[in-house]
């Protein structure tokens, strides 16, 4: 997407319920600013998204994905991030062995006390992602306005 | 050329037929041209005697077939594995798929099968008889000389990189058990890791643009047995019959491959039926090696009833981040 | 050659009218945006209806040809479309294309017939649209009989016109049944086989059935029974279609395309076909 | 008659592609298959491509029209882009025969405007075989190899490609190729016709005959014991039935991009699930009742609706690649009695 003249990268942020969409909130409530380019998708746990949704946010124009769980041992259900852990590592790995620009992807664990972890992450985020422009490479052309 | 004969398994087949082992038996079929052999269920020692056959283009794992056999009846059925379709036996039997107790497996040495593409580009247009003697295959054709050609410079791929002349699992087995080998089957994978981003990306258009979503890789494939697969169900919102933009093609083939990550045997199946000859077991092979590289050694189906590292985890397992990283710059 | 008329390209219809039939059958009433039928057809064709994003579907055009305003739709919930068509309102715009299929022989082999209808649940939507052609011409035809049954006394399609229009009209009979005992029912309770058999008809007489295979099946047998003969018989079928055009290579039986060389068959030549329905 | 060296090849293709895009069919590590020309392209002498020609008439996924919608209100975009016109160069005579094949259901009333207009803007270009190999049968359908139907057909002798236009529309692109061509006699095409008739005699599935087969027979074979056998190792993947040049059968889906609906049609299997699957069932429920379909489709139903043609041209694409190695050879053999070996 293109305002003024810059590009500027749409980020698909999925994001647990108990801990890391309970950080946006706090962000929000503290003030803490993240660029408005962070659509967040809350899940009931890191664990409940599949590798579909990852690639589907793509297909739909998303320029980077963005996974925000409990920390590793703060799972509301035990161990769900746990398993987010493993499946997310070894999809990363594929999409960027196909090609995928790495920095596309990223996975980071943010708790619900965490709100300037929540801002800074999506500031970093969001810029690595504007570096790398669009995405081009896994996206659907028909998608395309 | 195989160790063990035709005559041999086909002799076992007949006796287990007859003193009541098995009712059925899972085998070969010849074809038209030696090298087009089906799969087949034989009933009678009569079929068996006439059109079982074990030659060098005896490929097909027959492991998937035993989910839907073993439901027909309540009789054994024999099943004849090479060392790499014992794996997916394995594999299947942890995942409850069949019913271990209605099959007879007959473990059977393998030497490496053949890959057709390979014999045609090396003898010639027009193969009409393919012999095998010693070392080599006697192909005759159409328009040249009978050529012979070294077993060994026209292996299928996966054969060629063999990770094991050991059955895994097994009733009888007939000659002698071969050992886990130290293959370089991640040579290719490392070759594309050390590429750049770009070439990656390059070298993955090319081959799956070429896809035509005949489903083939996945319909072999003894890891996929869902009853519905996602990519058929009209309510996944996935479901789509053809490519009909780049990005579907890519999707189907990383879900497939992400689909049985863990529990992909490296069987091969699926490149050796893909029509468009699209490498898929480089897909399911980076699967296999970052497991190993970020969580231990793992081969899916070396034990009954081990647990995929897709269902495991340890508190101390390596960080997305850290195994994006891991997994381009290994050998880089 | 550019040439852009395209059978596959729908026109635009608008529901104008929506009917609660049953608890799960609605009848939907179209015509264009300019108000006019979307196209001409005859007894027992069908059209495609679609909603862009969800799905076409071909169903039977319930109204009869002599009516000039609109076009209706009898339409059972059963699939993602039909689901759909369900919770439309008034004014919604869906597409629409046809006429498909053959019609039933209404001008040669029924004319100057007795007619006897058999419908079993929404299996009458298709017959609709033959009976009030007939009605309309009705002096084309001799009497007509109407055998027809449901689940319950909820479940009969188009209750009202049966009660206020069909069983008013001079020489057609109408015959109900519910499975089952209702309370607020006092005709004839029993499934529609068993009725036909006991009403023991004529044997001159030109049948139509449709409704539930099994109705189908058993009706038919029954009728054999009866001394009637399989080319007496007509029905119409259903399968999967996705061109209307027998092309896209799904509806066959055989050789025979449902949506081209039927869906009306007579029994005889159904039996012909293999058996793959 | 018409020639050219094949040196001067590279002229001729340069001079068609002036007209309309052209495509050859071209060699790769993964087979061969047609490519738009391009300077430097080389002609490939295989016989099969991977896929089938029949895509630039019947691609694998083409999208019919477009919605729009706003509240109840729907709005239909036809954004066709199906009038280019194309030159096909190298088609074989088995893939010629195909065209005539799908002709018969795309072209018959209501036709189908997508292919009819893609077939107007198309001119094909055959090429004689004279290395046929031993999964070709299109013998058996009366199709001879070494004499192509086509627009424009072509022969390759060792030195030479000779030219004989047939049609109207080979005739229109021949004189366009005046300056790069030159005249000529076909002894020497005639003479490797008779070769390659020879050649055809000895190939091992010579003697194949459809003639148990054809219009009317569907009481005879479709309750046959052996579709049990044949059928049962059977994957239910679509690989025949889309590498196959004379499968027509297609779905229709509808794609929400978000910012619209295009309805698109793509190639379907009979081979699948699926296919005949509706709300409330399956006509087709079991995989030996799928695969029956096909094969009773392409030697029994169509000869039925016309005219005794079959939809089968013995390309022998299936022969190479199902991934179980079944195909209409050995169930022709299966079906058509001893007396077919």
């Amino acid at each position: 997407m293109q305002i003024n003249g810059e590009f500027q990268p749409k980020i698909v942020a999925f994001c647990c319920n108990w801990c890391s969409y309970a950080g946006a909130d706090l962000a929000g409530n503290n003030r803490l600013a993240y660029p408005e380019n962070v659509k967040i998708i809350k899940v009931p746990c890191s664990c409940r998204v599949n590798p579909m949704f990852i690639l589907r946010a793509f297909q739909r124009g998303a320029d980077g994905v963005i996974l925000c769980g409990c920390h590793p041992g703060d799972c509301h259900y035990t161990s769900g991030n746990y398993y987010t852990r493993r499946r997310m590592a070894l999809l990363f790995s594929m999409l960027n062995y196909l090609g995928i620009e790495k920095e596309r992807t990223r996975v980071e664990w943010v708790s619900a006390a965490e709100g300037a972890k929540f801002a800074q992450t999506m500031n970093e985020f969001t810029e690595a992602v504007a570096a790398l422009g669009e995405n081009k490479r896994l996206e659907d052309l028909r998608c395309k306005k | 050329m195989q160790k063990v004969t035709c005559d041999t398994l086909a002799a076992k087949a007949c006796e287990l037929l007859e003193n009541g082992t098995v009712d059925r038996v899972l085998g070969w079929k010849n074809g038209e041209f030696v090298y087009d052999v089906t799969p087949a269920l034989f009933t009678t020692t009569d079929d068996i005697k006439s059109e079982f056959v074990f030659n060098d283009f005896c490929g097909a794992n027959f492991s998937k077939y035993l989910i839907e056999e073993t439901r027909k009846t309540e009789s054994k059925v024999l099943v004849f594995l090479k060392p790499c379709d014992t794996y997916s036996f394995n594999q299947l039997l942890t995942e409850h798929r069949f019913d271990r107790e209605k099959v007879y497996a007959v473990g059977i040495p393998c030497e490496g099968m053949a890959d057709i593409t390979k014999v045609k580009a090396a003898a010639g247009d027009g193969i009409t008889a393919i012999k095998a003697e010693g070392e080599n295959l006697v192909i005759s054709t159409l328009y040249d000389e009978d050529k012979a050609v070294a077993c060994a410079d026209v292996l299928a791929e996966r054969c060629m990189v063999c990770k094991s002349k050991k059955h895994v699992a097994y009733d009888e087995l007939l000659g002698e058990d071969g050992d886990v080998i130290d293959s370089n089957r991640f040579d290719e994978v490392e070759k594309l890791e050390a590429m750049t981003e770009d070439e990656r990306f390059a070298f993955w258009q090319n081959e799956l643009s070429r896809c035509i979503r005949c489903n083939a890789c996945r319909d072999v494939c003894p890891a996929c047995t869902c009853e519905k697969c996602v990519f058929d169900n009209p309510e996944s919102s996935v479901a789509n019959k053809a490519i009909s933009d780049s990005f579907e093609e890519k999707m189907f083939h990383i879900i497939r491959a992400f689909h049985v990550a863990g529990r992909c045997t490296d069987c091969g199946e699926c490149s050796r039926v893909c029509p468009q000859n699209i490498p898929l077991h480089l897909l399911n092979r980076k699967f296999i090696k970052d497991i190993n590289s970020f969580y231990g050694e793992y081969q899916a189906g070396a034990e009954a009833g081990s647990r995929a590292p897709l269902v495991d985890y340890t508190t101390e397992d390596i960080e997305p981040t850290d195994a994006v990283l891991k997994g381009a710059s290994d050998n880089a | 050659m550019n040439n852009r008329e395209e059978t596959l390209i729908p026109k635009i219809g608008v529901i104008t009218d929506v009917r609660i039939d049953t608890p799960d059958v609605k009848t939907f009433r179209v015509v264009t945006p300019d108000g006019k039928k979307a196209f001409e057809h005859r007894p027992g064709q069908c059209a495609m209806l679609s909603i862009p994003g969800v799905g076409e579907a071909m169903f039977s055009i319930t109204s009869s040809p002599t009516n000039a305003e609109f076009m209706e739709f009898s339409i059972k919930k059963c699939g993602c479309v039909t689901e759909w068509l369900h919770q439309a309102e008034v004014g919604q715009q869906i597409t629409i294309r046809g006429p498909y299929g053959n019609p039933f022989p209404v001008d040669d082999a029924f004319k100057g017939q007795d007619l006897l209808f058999i419908a079993g649940g929404i299996g009458l939507a298709p017959l609709r649209s033959v009976i009030n052609y007939c009605r309309h011409y009705r002096e084309n035809y001799g009497k007509i009989d109407i055998v027809y049954g449901s689940r319950s006394k909820d479940d009969l399609v188009d209750y009202d016109e049966i009660i206020n229009e069909w069983v008013k009209d001079d020489g057609i009979d109408v015959h109900l049944t519910i499975d089952n005992e209702q309370e607020g029912w006092d005709g004839h309770v029993g499934f529609v086989p068993n009725y036909v058999k006991e009403l023991g008809f004529d044997t001159n007489k030109t049948v139509i059935i449709c409704g539930p295979p099994i109705m189908i099946k058993f009706t038919l047998q029954g009728l054999i029974e009866m001394g009637y003969d399989k080319t007496q018989v007509y029905t119409t079928m259903e399968l999967r279609m996705k061109c209307g055009i027998g092309k896209c290579g799904r509806c066959n039986i055989g050789s025979k395309y449902v949506c081209k060389d039927g869906p009306v068959f007579r029994c005889d030549e159904l039996e012909e076909l293999p058996d793959e329905y | 008659m018409r020639k050219c060296s094949i040196q001067n090849l590279d002229a001729v293709f340069s001079k068609i592609a002036e007209e309309a895009k052209l495509y050859i069919p071209q060699d790769s590590e993964k087979g061969t298959d047609y490519k738009e020309w391009t300077e430097g392209a080389v002609l490939s002498n295989a016989l099969n491509t991977n896929r089938s020609p029949k895509d630039f008439f019947f691609p694998q996924t083409e999208n019919l029209m477009e919605f729009k919608t706003s509240g109840k209100e729907i709005e239909i975009i036809d954004n066709r882009d199906e009038m280019e016109d194309f030159v096909v160069f190298g088609v074989r005579a088995c893939d010629v025969k195909s065209f005539e094949i799908l002709d018969r259901v795309f072209l018959v009333e209501p036709y189908d405007s997508y292919y009819a207009n893609r077939r107007e803007h198309g001119v094909i270009i055959s090429m004689a075989c004279t290395r046929p190999v031993e999964t070709c049968f299109c013998q058996t359908f009366d199709i001879d190899a070494a004499n192509p139907e086509g627009d424009i057909v072509c022969h390759k002798t060792e030195n030479d490609i000779f030219f004989n236009a047939v049609t109207e529309k080979g005739n229109a692109l021949m004189a366009k190729l005046e300056g790069v061509t030159e005249d000529a006699d076909s002894s020497e095409v005639d003479a490797q016709i008779e070769k390659t008739h020879e050649i055809m005699k000895k190939l091992p599935l010579a003697n194949l005959t459809a003639d148990k087969f054809g219009a009317d027979k569907t009481n005879e074979f479709f309750d046959a014991p052996e579709w049990k056998e044949l059928s049962q190792s059977c994957l239910g993947c679509g690989t025949c039935t889309f590498v196959c040049p004379t499968c027509q059968c297609y779905d229709i889906k509808d794609y929400n991009t978000g910012h619209g609906v295009i309805r698109f049609r793509c190639w379907d299997s009979c081979m699948y699930s699926d296919f005949t699957k509706m709300a409330h069932g399956n006509s087709r429920n079991s995989q030996l009742e799928r695969f029956r379909q096909r094969f009773m489709h392409k030697l029994v139903y169509y000869p039925t609706n016309n005219d005794g043609l079959f939809s089968c041209v013995g390309c022998g694409r299936c022969l190479a690649k199902c991934p179980i190695s079944m195909n209409i050879v050995k169930v022709m053999k299966t079906l058509g009695g001893k007396d077919n070996e």
